[in-house]
């Protein structure tokens, strides 16, 4: 049951891989790489089931953090730089 | 693909997808690293520095079939080298028959810490490992000196820094909640680092992400009344001093550099205590070293948004 | 004479060819950065993959395991990877300073600035007072 | 009751897949980047909630139970969240959502590049 759960979440991140190299915006490459990372996060969970050692979470949630902290990132450092007036921002 | 913004999003991507590799890999530990440095801090670096150079790049003038061609038969000869290899995922390969198996079989004996990469990190090679920490810390003032600014130029920035993405209120209540879980999960990574993957240079990067998310939501100058410039730089300092001190005391105790026997009655205790603080030196180190070359970097386009 | 057991080396190989075409055929800068990052990331690969045993454990003692995989290579990836981003973070300052120096991060208009320069001085030190337009032409086309 | 518990979690694993797939297909199938949102910011928060219950009956002690129940925690946060951000981004930066008056009107590259 394990197996077939992580092949299907490796078919989602293929198709979230799909959607991050067509674009075309870059706010569908952002929620790409957003559902990829999330899917990894349960990927990874299930791999540790699987794998018949529990103990190895942490780095799921460190990869939940790390998700979230870089969207946020892609999204700071991405809002100002397509605006142009500038008097609105300083 | 011309635009690097998705260039450095796919490598954001790939650093995940290697992770989860080194995960498969039975490498828990480098997997934690990968996942906090590749895919967090490398990727907001490298966005920070797009804020600072061109967004798009000029198609080449080359062709690339120079370049094609040394590669394929630098390819060719690669893999005629790996002919005679061992298999992958074999038990008796030349790799596993020399120091590994003393880790493995004595290291619960001499130093009584289940996860063996701390272990080895910390008290075989814990030299090295203070190398590697020099080096983090070199590059740390490399970054600083490289990227300085003008005491002027801040004192304008200041100023005029806008507080960050003040109009998503949801994400900074949200943001505001997680902050100290996300502390608090580095401390976790810190201390359990003898008996769970995790330790100094995964703790320090998770720490300074949890800052980093802070200053990104909430601006630079606010994160920056609790992470003054100079608190940091001493901190980056001082993550060094407590590593090489270990060293020394235990020089000054009667033991070799770096060797945690002599710290405590029993070797084991010794072993046990010299190994934290030297985690902690690391943390503190990794931790202040990447606030700083952030910090740095949003200085820079603050600064960069001023001049324009 | 059984070679498929050796794709974990054939994985790394092409990892570090992307890594190093990207290196050697991209005038970017920071393109050429995320080509060594991808170039770094096979090394890292080539280490942990020769530390795998089929069968076994990641390297964290537990009473039910009786194989575990060799932590050495683990170990210095780890420290590894994190030189790897701050000399990553030394290469993007770097490319910052470039990038305000020369206005530029593509490495010809770079190169092209220096040999105009140097030409200037030399030009400079043998008293000819030439203005370089024809020069710039030449580079133009 | 074993028994029980690996058929609820089995259950549980096979939806949470399910709707996971659905997202993705909805991800790569949608015109434009709101309804793209929409599919996955949904199915995301779901698909992940009933994988990891799933697994959480699957934990052999408590504190693998809890981490999960923070990863729980963490993915219902951090995902909803970070939709909300997205869309609210791109609305700000000019992207306008595919309405019936203006299908014809494709998706560019941002019209910044020189």
């Amino acid at each position: 049951m394990y197996i077939l759960a992580a092949i299907i979440l490796l078919i989602v991140m293929a198709l979230a891989l799909i959607r991050a190299f067509k674009g075309p915006t870059l706010y569908d490459r952002i929620l790409a790489v957003n559902t990829f990372g999330t899917k990894t996060v349960l990927l990874i969970a299930i791999v540790n089931f699987l794998a018949g050692r529990q103990d190895f979470l942490d780095i799921a949630i460190v990869y939940a953090l790390i998700n979230f902290i870089s969207v946020i990132g892609i999204l700071r450092f991405f809002e100002y730089s397509t605006k142009l007036p500038l008097d609105e921002d300083l | 693909m011309g635009d690097l913004f998705a260039v450095v999003m796919l490598s954001g991507i790939y650093s995940l997808l290697s992770a989860a590799l080194f995960l498969d890999l039975h490498a828990v530990d480098v997997a934690f690293t990968e996942a906090s440095v590749g895919a967090g801090i490398s990727t907001l670096l490298f966005l920070a520095t797009l804020k600072l150079v061109p967004r798009y790049d000029k198609k080449s003038r080359y062709k690339p079939a120079l370049a094609l061609g040394v590669v394929v038969v630098t390819g060719a000869l690669l893999i005629y080298g790996t002919l005679d290899m061992p298999h992958f995922g074999k038990a008796d390969a030349p790799v596993h028959e020399h120091v590994a198996p003393r880790y493995l079989n004595e290291s619960m004996d001499e130093i009584g810490i289940p996860n063996v990469v701390t272990s080895v990190l910390a008290s075989y090679r814990g030299f090295d490992t203070l190398g590697e920490v020099v080096v983090i810390f070199t590059a740390g003032i490399g970054v600083m000196s490289l990227l300085r600014i003008s005491r002027q130029a801040k004192k304008e920035a200041k100023s005029k820094t806008p507080a960050d993405m003040q109009q998503q209120v949801i994400l900074r209540v949200v943001a505001k909640m997680m902050i100290p879980l996300i502390l608090i999960f580095a401390l976790y990574v810190q201390f359990h680092g003898d008996y769970s993957p995790g330790g100094g240079f995964q703790a320090g990067v998770i720490f300074a992400a949890g800052i980093i998310l802070y200053t990104m939501l909430f601006g630079l100058s606010t994160a920056q009344l609790v992470f003054k410039r100079k608190v940091l730089e001493l901190f980056t300092a001082i993550g060094v001093f407590l590593y090489a001190g270990v060293g020394f005391v235990c020089l000054f105790m009667g033991g070799n550099f770096l060797d945690y026997d002599v710290l405590r009655h029993d070797p084991v205790h010794g072993q046990h205590l010299g190994i934290l603080l030297v985690e902690l030196g690391v943390g503190i180190t990794v931790a202040s070293v990447m606030m700083t070359i952030f910090f740095k970097f949003t200085w820079r386009t603050v600064k960069h948004k001023y001049n324009q | 004479m059984n070679i498929l057991g050796l794709y974990n080396y054939w994985i790394v190989v092409i990892l570090m060819l992307i890594g190093f075409y990207i290196v050697i055929a991209h005038e970017n800068l920071v393109k050429k950065l995320v080509g060594l990052a991808i170039f770094q990331t096979s090394v890292f690969f080539l280490y942990i993959s020769m530390g795998k045993i089929t069968g076994a454990t990641a390297p964290i003692l537990d009473e039910k395991w009786q194989l575990y995989s060799n932590p050495l290579p683990h170990v210095l990836i780890l420290t590894a990877i994190v030189v790897g981003i701050a000399t990553t973070a030394l290469g993007l300052s770097l490319v910052v300073r470039i990038q305000e120096a020369y206005g530029s991060i593509e490495e010809n208009d770079i190169q092209i600035q220096d040999t105009q320069d140097q030409l200037e001085c030399q030009l400079e030190a043998y008293g000819i007072q030439e203005s370089l337009t024809t020069f710039d032409q030449d580079i133009d086309e | 009751m074993e028994m029980l518990l690996d058929i609820l979690s089995w259950i549980l694993l096979a939806s949470g897949s399910f709707f996971c797939l659905t997202g993705a297909l909805g991800l790569l199938r949608f015109p434009d980047f709101f309804t793209r949102i929409h599919a996955t910011g949904i199915t995301d928060t779901m698909g992940a909630g009933l994988i990891l219950i799933g697994l959480m009956l699957q934990a052999s002690n408590w504190i693998v139970f809890a981490k999960l129940f923070i990863i729980l925690l963490f993915s219902l946060l951090a995902a909803a969240t970070a939709c909300h951000a997205m869309a609210k981004a791109a609305i700000k930066s000019g992207l306008k959502p595919q309405t019936k008056d203006n299908r014809e009107i494709e998706p560019e590259e941002q019209p910044s590049k020189p």
